[in-house]
């Protein structure tokens, strides 16, 4: 066994605070999710699917919150609800669906592609059958109120305390991010302009 | 707004339908209907687009032709009075003068002095009523909702003075040929007086209100700019014309109606673009109220009816008289056979001819620019479609 | 039973924190229910202030004043045909209102009108709420589609791009106003919105003042991008009927496009709510550091019934030069009702303002305290509601580009500048 | 009622997975295809996020910021390709993408 987990393993857990929400909005927001995920992919108009997908996006957000995630449950909302999904549906409008939507949905190896995932999911559910002992189902505890600092101060380091400016484990990693964006912005200003 | 008129057949039903998608639309051809709310009365402007930018105009019209000049061949010359009125309803009082004097220009009757300062004193109050409507009109189109109100309660005032004039509030049936048929009312000079002062702080309000606007100058500076060289070959006249740095106006150049007797000075714009009409316009107005001024203090005594015959039967010959309306040079050519009816009576219409330098003025601009250039060439169909 | 309630009306904490479901879905209710009010009460407001700037009357016929005016409008667009278009989509076509509506109020869950009188004191209100908003975008383009006809959806592409382009703008300004929360002693900044509210009232200045030019800059960005987002006065591209395009929502009629009303008014009473937390110290009363001593503490409590107080006495003017003729006899009758009205109700808060003051630990002491804080709130949000009243009477329409040149090429840069100089003033001064 | 543990998080996840998995193998429009890829990256979020939850730490969750990130970056430039794309061959449909220069 790695040290890494035996250490995490026997560790004093205390049961930690209440969970936030109890199991049943658990089983309602996954719910949601699964049939947005499900609709996503089945729907013939591309609006339809479009819609499913911020469905899907936002109960996935609810989970976050019920896994003392706030920051990443807003940055969710943020830059998936609310910018990639506009920009999904400016392109959908953009290139005028209507004829396509006419075709045919799946092409015609969609059996091999099914039980491709069918075995996709088989090799999941062995996994966690087999490692079960890996996930030890008691909760850590995790301060709600101060993971957002937290994330901060690991993103971008201890800025406030008195001028000590340190930085955080992951600020190098942020300026790389920071710049795929740019790559990316850069690509799409590209292509998609016209011959001016 | 009726569905976009393509060159090729489109199923109309389904104007979803159109085979270009939105995204690389290339020439697209949309109609700015007749019953378009910004196009000041029944003008259909049928715009050729390039996406957003406006590759050329056209512009149709004929809603509003009601072939005045035929129906003035079976009219005498005092029963054609009141459709002159009809053509500017906006401008209604200069229209009349115009008509009055060509045709004693053509009786070579001259008008007494107090009808000519009567007649002068009213043309100027038309002025300012006419430039007031196309503020309001034309602000409202760029979206500033206020002054619309300001200027229709201003010029409900120069109405009421009409209206006691004459009992017409807008197509004033006001002058006759060879004078004037009403004596001023009772409280006449002293109506134009508290209206001159009235309105004095008035103009000032519309200035605060849009002259440093931001979002105006935005939206006017270097929009539908013509110079002046196209103005004079368009063969524009009024404010456009002056706004290109043009200065000429015929009140000046050929005075008419004891215009000589003010004086007065042409207000002149530089870049010929939409703000500096806005500007010339707005100075126009306040040299309107000195001319009145100047009128209105020295109105003579005297008669107010040159001796004109009942039956008016010109001499046969043809005469062509202009005057400086407030759109520009309104002209009447006249064909006179000796007959009590005109032979042939030919109207210059100065939005008509205005009309020609919308297409100059809007290719390259925006279409939401369109509706700003119609409106500062301040045309009224009434005029152009006669 | 009395003892429960009253555990929730001296607690400190919101009901959202102390996770009670039930008291926290009664706030909802008393928010939503406000806000409902609030926006019967904009609509009046808006037609009348707007019909008294172009020096007309506004409504007079529905009413004494027209009061009623906006209640028959409500009742007319619920009983207004609802036309679906031919081929529209059916599903989206009905969820699009819900979107715009489902974000419009979420952020209510967020604003804090007192320090205890919040639905939630997440931690990451302002990152709540800037997700929110743009939430709202969504309901707007999926609009403009479902209505299936070129112009709605050209409309609906323009407005969506306005509110994605502003929304950058306000969130840097927003992030800058935040910045200022952790230039504290304690070094820790919030994101929460009551924690926003009270490191103001620590470090005792607005944060308008705060950094002399970049707090106003911060505020006057925000002000600009908040305009834009709701698509109201100098940028209201939807609507410009002297335009080619029209609204996303002319395809709309009756409670539908009622809907999308209610939408844009609980929008923009949201985000001046914002603004006023951020900018202008939330539920703080003017001064609250200078003028501790009681007897002002006194008078700052006393303004709620005074407001009051004063609005019943325009009524009661009202009511008296109503003309006497017959027609108007249910008029002054309604007006009159309604003055008492307000007069009782300034009358109580008087009266739970002087009981406050005797015994400072009674259960009126902690009402009145309370209600100061929510009123202080909505006066500084009705301010800025009648500040989107001026721009609509003033200003002309911006031109599609201009509004997103100024949208890009103007608002962005200064709020990176405003932004990143907060941040180098905030290093030097901490 | 079990309480809710980390397991229960990871099922969800491997089922948006697959069914991200089953979209993109299966359907001939590339919007759609996007928004299954969308649908996988959400699936790693959450399970990163469940993990961080489950060791007490936050790496997982400045992790899956990161992957919302890249996703962004990722949707955008596919749809640039996408417009690119439909501009010159008027279709959206996977299976006529074939050639690798036109």
């Amino acid at each position: 066994m790695n040290p890494v987990l035996n250490s995490a393993l026997n560790t004093t857990i205390n049961p930690g605070m209440a969970p936030v929400a109890t199991p049943f909005f658990f089983y309602l927001l996954a719910g949601l999710a699964i049939a947005g995920g499900v609709l996503v992919i089945t729907r013939r108009n591309s609006v339809h699917s479009a819609l499913a997908l911020i469905g899907t996006l936002l109960s996935v957000a609810g989970l976050y919150l019920m896994l003392y995630a706030p920051f990443v449950a807003a940055a969710q909302i943020i830059v998936y609800a609310g910018g990639i999904m506009v920009l999904f549906l400016f392109v959908i409008m953009l290139v005028n669906i209507e004829r396509v939507s006419k075709e045919r949905r799946f092409n015609r190896i969609w059996p091999a592609g099914v039980s491709a995932a069918c075995g996709l999911m088989a090799l999941f559910v062995f996994a966690f059958v087999k490692g079960k002992a890996l996930f030890p189902d008691r909760l850590m505890t995790l301060r709600e109120s101060s993971n957002t600092q937290e994330i901060a101060t690991m993103l971008y380091g201890e800025r406030g305390k008195m001028g000590q400016y340190s930085f955080g484990q992951y600020t190098f990693t942020f300026e790389i991010a920071s710049l795929l964006l740019l790559v990316a912005i850069l690509g799409a200003v590209i292509m998609t302009k016209k011959k001016m | 707004m009726n569905a976009p008129a393509k060159d090729g057949t489109q199923d109309v039903s389904k104007p979803w339908q159109s085979e270009k998608p939105y995204l690389d639309s290339n020439e697209l051809i949309i109609n700015m209907g007749p019953q378009h709310p910004a196009t000041h009365g029944v003008l259909r402007v049928i715009l050729k687009l390039d996406g957003e930018r406006v590759l050329g105009t056209e512009c149709v019209i004929g809603y509003l032709h009601r072939g005045v000049e035929k129906i003035a061949e079976n009219r005498t010359y005092a029963m054609f009075n009141p459709y002159v009125d009809r053509m500017d309803y906006v401008a209604a009082v200069s229209n009349g003068l115009g008509y009055c004097e060509a045709v004693e220009k053509l009786l070579n009757v001259e008008a007494p002095p107090r009808a000519k300062y009567i007649r002068v004193i009213l043309t100027e109050l038309n002025r300012i009523a006419s430039h007031q409507l196309w503020l309001g009109t034309h602000a409202l189109d760029i979206g500033a909702m206020t002054p619309l109100f300001y200027t229709f309660r201003d010029r409900e005032e120069i109405l009421k003075i009409f209206e006691r004039y004459c009992g017409a509030r807008l197509t004033a049936h006001a002058f006759r040929i060879g004078g004037c048929q009403y004596e001023t009312y009772a409280g006449f000079e002293k109506d134009v007086k508290n209206f001159l002062t009235f309105v004095a702080p008035k103009i000032d309000e519309y200035e605060a209100l849009l002259t440093t606007n931001r979002i105006w100058l935005e939206r006017t500076k270097n929009v539908g700019v013509i110079s002046a060289a196209d103005a004079i070959a368009l063969g524009v006249t009024g404010p456009v014309l002056r706004a290109s740095g043009v200065k000429w106006d015929l009140r000046k150049a050929q005075p008419y109606a004891a215009y000589s007797d003010f004086d007065f000075e042409i207000p002149v714009g530089t870049r010929g673009d939409t703000y500096d009409r806005y500007l010339v316009r707005m100075a126009e107005m306040r040299q309107s109220l000195g001319i009145i001024e100047q009128a209105v203090n020295a109105i003579p005594e005297g008669p107010i009816m040159a001796k004109v015959p009942k039956v008016i039967k010109p001499p046969v010959g043809e005469i062509y008289h202009s005057i400086e309306a407030p759109k520009g040079e309104l002209g009447y050519f006249i064909v006179s056979d000796g007959s009590t009816q005109p032979y042939r009576l030919r109207v210059r219409p100065p939005s008509f001819v205005n009309l020609q330098a919308l297409d100059i003025m809007v290719r390259g601009l925006l279409v939401a620019d369109v509706v700003a250039v119609i409106g500062t060439i301040d045309i009224v169909l009434g005029e152009v479609d006669r | 039973m009395p003892n429960f309630v009253m555990s929730y009306l001296g607690s400190t904490v919101t009901p959202g924190q102390a996770g009670n479901q039930f008291w926290a879905l009664i706030y909802v209710l008393i928010i939503f229910a406000g806000v409902s009010v609030a926006v019967v009460a904009m609509n009046w407001i808006e037609r009348k202030a707007l019909a008294h700037f172009q020096i007309r009357l506004g409504p007079m016929r529905v009413g004494p004043h027209g009061l009623l005016q906006p209640i028959a409008d409500a009742l007319k667009l619920m009983l207004k045909e609802d036309i679906i278009p031919a081929e529209a989509d059916q599903f989206v076509f009905w969820v699009a209102p819900l979107i715009g509506l489902l974000a419009a109020f979420a952020v209510y869950t967020v604003i804090p009108f007192g320090p205890s009188q919040a639905v939630s004191d997440m931690n990451i209100g302002i990152l709540f709420m800037l997700g929110v908003s743009s939430l709202g975008a969504l309901g707007i383009v999926v609009a403009g589609w479902a209505s299936n006809s070129h112009y709605p959806l050209i409309g609906a592409l323009r407005s969506t791009a306005q509110m994605v382009s502003y929304e950058v703008a306000m969130g840097l300004a927003v992030v800058s106003a935040v910045l200022m929360t952790s230039l504290n002693s304690t070094g820790t900044g919030t994101l929460s919105m009551i924690g926003i509210v009270q490191a103001q009232q620590q470090q005792g200045t607005w944060f308008i003042f705060k950094f002399f030019p970049l707090g106003l800059l911060a505020f006057m960005i925000f002000a600009i991008a908040m305009i834009a987002e709701t698509n109201r006065a100098p940028f209201d591209m939807a609507e410009a009927e002297s335009e080619l395009t029209a609204g996303y929502h002319t395809e709309y009629s009756g409670l539908r496009w009622s809907l999308f009303m209610l939408a844009e008014y609980a929008a923009m009473i949201a985000v001046s709510s914002i603004a006023v937390t951020l900018w202008l110290g939330g539920w703080m009363r003017p001064f609250p550091n200078l003028l501790q001593a009681p007897l002002w503490e006194f008078t700052f409590s006393l303004f709620p019934g005074l407001t009051f107080l004063g609005l019943a006495a325009i009524a009661g003017v009202g009511t008296a030069r109503m003309p006497s003729h017959s027609f108007f006899r249910i008029q002054r009758i309604g007006l009159g009702v309604f003055a008492s009205l307000l007069a009782s109700i300034a009358l109580l808060l008087l009266l739970i303002a002087v009981a406050g003051r005797s015994a400072d630990t009674s259960i009126a002491a902690r009402f009145s305290e309370g209600i100061g804080y929510v009123y202080w709130f909505v006066l500084k949000v009705a301010i800025f509601m009648y500040l989107f009243i001026w721009y609509r009477a003033t200003w002309p329409r911006y031109r599609f580009d201009q509004l997103m040149r100024v949208g890009w090429k103007v608002l962005l840069p200064i709020s990176l500048g405003v932004l990143i100089a907060t941040a180098i003033v905030g290093v030097i001064i901490s | 009622m079990v309480p809710i543990t980390t397991f229960h998080y990871l099922v969800v996840a491997a089922a948006l997975f697959v069914l991200g998995v089953i979209g993109v193998l299966t359907r001939r429009n590339v919007v759609i295809v996007l928004m299954s890829i969308e649908l996988i990256l959400n699936a790693v979020n959450l399970n990163l996020v469940a993990f961080s939850r489950m060791w007490g730490n936050l790496n997982g969750q400045v992790f899956s910021i990161f992957i919302t990130v890249d996703a962004a970056a990722e949707a955008a430039a596919g749809l640039g390709i996408l417009i690119a794309f439909f501009r010159n061959k008027e279709t959206i449909n996977v299976d006529e993408i074939d050639l690798l220069k036109w």
